[in-house]
């Protein structure tokens, strides 16, 4: 293998890891301000792609539809948070599971009831859809670094809002101490939709964006789900940092372990079952880096105690 | 000279820039009570758990019935033989009273690999269980939820818990909160003659029972014991007057 | 007597009852049904040792369940096909024994339930909920993308093995057998709640600080209602495979694991026979609502989120009251 | 009401027993079990269309149509409620092989005809064959096998291999490699379900190929698409049908114009029938057949064909009747090889937009009366 493809190829890594981020950085804060885990997380991302592919269709412009993407994913958060959420969060996790695994059947079924059970078109603009040369000849898709720089943006944007504002400051204190929020004159209510939203908002957009160079489909939501979760119980629960460092080794993990493995074995063995055996070990090879983690750090790599 | 049963020897213990145990020497006797007192945010609870489980010291051993227990976990220094209650109660609180019981008789024995014969019906468990209810006076409330318990039968619950280990020596955190002034009398009457049968660490806030049981009492400040000695040695310690009760005094 | 003590009579009986009526009225498939509804029921049986005894929300119990089914499989299909299944310095034949096979998955899946848990037990709360996920997952991809044995095609079995003295493709005797092992070990775990270690266990779930100071691990004895727990419920997986002849990954998948708890939580946590009130309620559903929309998933899921926000305690719970101590 | 009700039902027992008893092309019950919900549901809905607009106001034909969520259990499960209480006659639906691999064996176990409208798992086109399963759509391998022999013709020499690691997976690339007589250069195997093919391209870019031939089904090759027309690497696609059918090119759009697959069936088709065909489901159902729906639709009228011939009870003159395949396919010419998979030819088509839709057309040939080779192995 070429240096050049492998430093392609750690590209194509840090990009899904910073969708992934994304996702987990919602999922990360809801956990840590309201201590919930929204499996419903992945609806989200799906109701995002849809909207936006949705909008695209009408109006055919990509901006609108990531307006959009936003707007009905923090929509769809504010409401669910109202009508169901807020009844779960002084519930145990297991109530938390199944509750929004019953938001999941209803949120998949009800948009293939709006949409129709085929994928739906979403495509990038026209201006993005070649590649870019990067220097040293990579030739790189330029959507793909427009995502990488989008989400690098929002992660900054992101540590800034907790670590500046206001908002930021109420759901830092929110992490450490529930009941003092409440003491200190917040509208704890209040305080959690919106960040309920705003995670929602996250998820929305991460679907739009992926939405646009993957299927919108019912049921994209569900395998990111779990990669993202698999993210932030790699880098803590309720860490910010956590889902962005944990985001990244999933997303090289799971990128170089595809190429790799299969080449690594085939060092040793007959091509056909080096690539059997190699892509068997690549598609479990998040997992054993999460019970890895886990075995040695078992709130992972940023949690609390 | 008697050896101590449970000897705590330099233990230092720090949270970051807090030394909540900085040097921690003391003894428990045969048969004494020995009441360990300070003001709040001293690092009592932090002693506790280092002498009981669940806090690893930094440095220093902790030695029971001379054994080296500090690298042991509470699970293990409460099969040799310590007995521990809580500040604040630490019981199954959807279980009966006297499930709680039994499950300390059932802890003693050892015997629980048994996956068929009903618990409650093993006559040696209950009887135990109840025999140590019936000593804190909760025998009227075996069948009662623990959750239905007011804080000071909890508390009853705690040390009749303890008893049924039969221990060799007891670490109680302040057994008397929350029991009201005729309950605390009867839970002083019940640690004085309890220290026959295995000695007391005793943490407490009630000074009247404190002093009124306490072979010896040591002084916890920020970490540190400044004093230890009869009832009346530490009335009359300046360092304690100004440190602890001197508060007190000027209040 | 207890309401929940008629309650659970009237669900125990309703299995058999039901069982007779469908034999006596000639609907061989709504026997098919029950028996499908009572390995659910064993299953999540297994599953609520370790969830409602012991507090270990485990979204990882499909892994034991396949590991039940693929027993089973491995096993028919070398015996199906007479090639032996080890054959080097020791030979190994498949069987179709269901008492053997039924040896191999309560063996197999408690020894993966023993590594599983022994790793998983090092963490707690969403932790452990996320770690059991995972290896759950690591079996998922593993049995599909592993070819010996069928891979995501799975392994059909033509016949359905034999048990001494049965037929086993006869709806009745198969239901009969299942719900004699699904009786068995309600009986057992209805025991183990009450033995020295269902005190214990229970104990540490509420309290395991309580349990260490009287000198027991909750470790250990999480440990072992791990192991108990994912025997059995490899145990269903077994009979599942046998009852469809058929084994696949998907017996492995996330959502499997998922549908356990919701036996669980549809029926009442932590009581004896609340996942057999529960599987009832999900496979009847499933029986009734799949014919009346193509979308009928959002009735299943509108009725599970009623169920967790307004009726706490599940179907019995609601309908037998809170839960009393026992004895 | 109620001696209202039980007359009521007396009659339409008497009426069900008269049918019976007309003994020849009798009253025939159909089970469907298809996918209807849950991520693959565009299949088994076009299969179901298909089928129902061939069976529409034909009263011999009762069809009942469950839903099994793609989950193998499910519809072994079914398949043991329509034999057992619905007593159906004939099972067909199916989508996907490994549920194929679950129902199929214990339904012929038990004495009933299943048609497979999709499905065609090389285990039950040899070893495993039965007399009582029918093939109405293809062996897996054949759309490979194909395209394996148009590269040859067409002068490709290079390829690059893809599929997911799962058994359809490494069969299709198998069938690709048994006709193909060029290079393959690479070959990888992804996880099921995977999304981002980004590293996939990477190397197909590092690769000297001319031509990647993969197989990604649903939104996998919706995915590996779009992501390929963003990667600006220029070298020929190629697959089977099923990444690009019309259910899955109007999500995929422009991306996937100029793609080859290959087919037995194209809407563009010549045949007789096929026009009709095409203009009565987009009359019926408002949208483009796709091949899926062109598989019902055969199935079905394969079914019709043999209850003209034989009674469904007399299962040796009905399993004559159906190996006669005595009906207009829209595919054109179609019959039977002796382990009851299809003798077919096999297009190439081409990703093109009429109009606003992307859609196939009918490039060639590529392969004629083509055949599966598992048929020795089917001792019937």
């Amino acid at each position: 293998m070429t240096p050049i493809l492998l430093i392609e190829q750690v590209l194509n890594g840090l990009q899904s890891g910073i969708m992934l981020f994304l996702m987990a950085a919602g999922l990360t804060l809801i956990f840590g301000v309201m201590g919930l885990i929204n499996l419903a997380h992945g609806s989200l991302y799906m109701i995002g792609a849809f909207a936006a592919a949705a909008v695209a269709g009408w109006t055919g412009s990509f901006t609108l539809a990531l307006a959009a993407a936003l707007a009905a994913a923090a929509l769809a958060g504010c409401i669910i948070e109202m009508v169901v959420i807020r009844r779960l969060y002084d519930r145990d996790h297991l109530d938390q599971v199944l509750a929004t695994f019953a938001l999941i059947l209803i949120f998949s079924e009800g948009t293939r009831w709006l949409f129709g059970s085929f994928p739906l078109y979403l495509d990038v603009p026209a201006a993005l859809s070649g590649p870019v040369r990067l220097p040293g000849g990579i030739l790189y898709p330029s959507y793909r670094l427009l995502i990488i720089v989008i989400g690098l943006l929002i992660a900054f944007g992101l540590f800034q809002l907790i670590a500046r504002t206001r908002i930021g400051i109420q759901i830092r204190a929110g992490e450490s101490d529930r009941e003092m929020i409440g003491a200190l004159g917040v509208d704890i209510s209040r305080l959690y939709t919106i960040v309920f939203a705003l995670g929602a908002a996250l998820a929305g957009l991460a679907g739009a964006l992926v939405g646009a160079i993957q299927s919108v489909q019912v049921g994209m939501g569900e395998p990111v789900l779990i990669l993202a979760f698999v993210v932030i119980v790699i880098g803590g629960i309720g860490s910010i940092k956590g889902a962005l460092v944990g985001a990244l080794l999933v997303g090289l993990t799971d990128t170089l372990g595809g190429v790799l493995l299969p080449l690594l074995f085939g060092l040793f063995m007959d091509p056909s079952s080096a690539t059997t055996i190699g892509s068997a070990l690549a598609s479990m090879s998040i997992y054993i880096l999460m019970a890895l983690v886990l075995l040695f750090r078992p709130t992972g790599l940023y949690g609390r105690a | 000279m008697t050896e101590p049963l449970l000897h705590v020897d330099g233990l230092y213990k720090a949270f970051g820039a807090l030394q909540a145990t900085d040097g921690v020497t003391l003894t428990l006797m045969p048969g004494e009570i020995h009441a360990l007192i300070g003001p709040n945010g001293a690092g009592k609870s932090t002693l506790i758990k280092q002498i009981a489980g669940g806090v690893t010291p930094d440095a220093g051993r902790v030695w029971f019935k001379g054994q080296d227990v500090t690298a042991l976990s509470t699970q293990a220094r409460a099969q040799a033989g310590l007995g521990r209650t809580f500040q604040i109660s630490s019981l199954a609180m959807e279980a009966t009273v006297l499930q709680n019981a039994v499950l300390g008789a059932l802890g003693r024995a050892g015997s629980v690999w048994r996956f068929l014969r009903p618990v409650m019906r093993d006559a040696a468990l209950v009887a135990q269980a109840q025999a140590a209810l019936e000593r804190v006076g909760l025998a009227d409330h075996a069948a009662t939820r623990t959750a239905e318990l007011s804080h000071g039968q909890r508390r009853l619950l705690e040390v009749a818990v303890a008893l049924t280990l039969k221990p060799h020596a007891f670490v109680m955190d302040e057994p008397m909160a929350g029991l009201g002034a005729s309950g605390s009398k009867r839970m002083t009457t019940f640690l004085d003659g309890l220290r026959r049968e295995a000695p007391i660490l005793l943490v407490e806030h009630d000074m009247d029972a404190v002093f009124a049981l306490a072979d010896r009492i040591s002084v916890l400040v920020y970490g540190k014991i400044i004093a230890t000695g009869t009832a009346d040695e530490i009335r009359a310690d300046p360092l304690v007057r100004t440190a602890y009760l001197g508060e007190e005094d000027v209040a | 007597m207890r309401r929940e003590t008629i309650l659970n009579a009237v669900l125990y009986l309703a299995m058999p009852v039901a069982a007779a009526l469908a034999f006596a009225m000639d609907e061989p498939f709504l026997i098919t049904l029950i028996t499908r509804a009572a390995i659910f029921a064993l299953a999540a049986v297994g599953l609520n040792l370790a969830l409602g005894l012991g507090g270990l929300v485990s979204l990882g119990h499909a892994a034991f369940f396949g590991i039940g089914g693929y027993a089973m499989g491995i096993l028919a299909h070398h015996a199906q096909t007479y090639s032996p299944m080890i054959d080097s310095w020791i030979v190994i034949e498949g069987t179709k024994s269901m008492p053997v096979i039924w040896l191999v998955a309560v063996v197999t899946s408690a020894l993966a339930a023993l590594a599983i848990g022994a790793l998983s037990l090092r963490t707690s709360g969403v932790y452990f909920i996320m770690i059991t996920l995972a290896f759950g997952q690591m079996f998922y991809y593993f049995a599909i993308s592993w070819p010996a044995y069928g891979g995501e095609d799975g392994l059909s079995i033509y016949v359905r093995n034999s048990f001494p003295g049965l037929n086993t493709l006869d709806p009745m005797q198969f239901f009969v057998l299942v719900f004699v092992i699904l009786s068995a070990v309600l009986w057992w775990m209805g025991r183990l709640a009450r033995a020295p270690f269902g005190l214990a266990l229970s104990a540490a779930r509420q309290n395991a600080e309580r349990v260490e100071t009287v000198g027991l691990g909750p470790f250990r004895l999480r440990l072992v209602a791990f192991v108990i727990s994912g025997a059995v419920t490899g145990l269903a997986g077994a009979l599942f495979a046998d009852l469809n002849r058929f084994v696949s990954p998907t017996m492995f998948s996330w959502q499997m694991s998922g549908e356990f708890i919701v036996f669980i939580v549809l029926g009442g946590v932590g009581r004896l026979f609340g996942p057999v009130a529960g599987a009832m309620l999900f496979v009847l559903l499933e029986y009734l609502l799949s014919p009346l929309s193509e979308f009928w998933l959002i009735y299943v899921g509108a009725i599970l989120l009623l169920v967790v926000l307004f009726a706490r305690g599940g179907l019995i719970g609601s309908l037998a009251g809170r839960e009393v101590a026992h004895d | 009401m109620k001696i209202k009700s039980l007359v009521a039902a007396a009659c339409m027992a008497l009426a069900g027993t008269a049918a019976l008893a007309d003994g020849h092309g009798g009253k025939v019950k159909v089970g469907m079990i298809t996918t209807l919900s849950g991520g693959g549901a565009g299949l088994g809905i076009d299969v179901r269309d298909g089928f129902l607009l061939a069976a529409k106001g034909n009263d011999m034909l009762d069809i009942v149509v469950e839903d099994d969520q793609q989950k193998p259990d499910i519809a072994v499960q079914l398949a043991d409620k329509m034999i057992q209480s619905e007593k159906v006659d004939v099972l067909t639906g199916i989508i996907w092989s490994n549920l194929a691999m679950a129902v199929v064996p214990s339904v012929t176990a038990q004495g009933k005809f299943y048609l497979s409208p999709n499905a065609g798992p090389s285990a039950l086109a040899g070893k495993g064959c039965s007399p009582l399963y029918f093939n109405v759509a293809w062996q897996n391998d054949a759309f490979y096998e194909a395209g394996g022999l148009w590269a040859n013709e067409n002068g490709i020499g290079k390829v690059f291999l893809m599929a997911p690691n799962y058994p359809a997976g490494i069969d299709g690339m198998t069938g690709f490699k048994r006709t193909f007589e060029g290079e393959v250069v690479g070959e990888v195997y992804t996880k099921l379900g995977q999304t981002d093919y980004a590293a996939e391209i990477a190397q197909i870019r590092a690769s000297d190929a001319d031509t990647v031939y993969f197989f990604l089904p649903g939104g996998m090759g919706i995915s590996f698409m779009k992501q390929w027309a963003g990667s600006g690497v220029e070298k020929n696609v190629m697959g089977p049908a099923f990444s690009f059918d019309q259910g899955i090119l109007g999500a995929i759009g422009d991306a996937a114009l100029g793609v080859k697959n290959t087919a037995h069936w194209s809407k563009d088709l010549d045949v007789p029938g096929n026009a009709d065909f095409v203009k009565a489901f987009q009359d019926e159902y408002g949208r483009l057949p796709s091949l899926y729906a062109a598989q019902g639709y055969d199935t079905a009228l394969l079914l019709i064909s043999a209850m003209g011939k034989a009674d469904v009870k007399d299962t040796a003159a009905f399993q004559a009747a159906l190996e006669e395949a005595d009906f207009q396919s829209v595919r054109g010419k179609f019959s039977f090889a002796a382990n009851h998979h299809p003798i077919q030819d096999i297009y190439m088509r081409e990703v093109v937009k009429e109009g606003d839709v992307v859609t196939n057309q009918i490039i060639g040939v590529a392969a004629t009366d083509h055949t599966d080779v598992y048929g020795a192995d089917c001792k019937m």
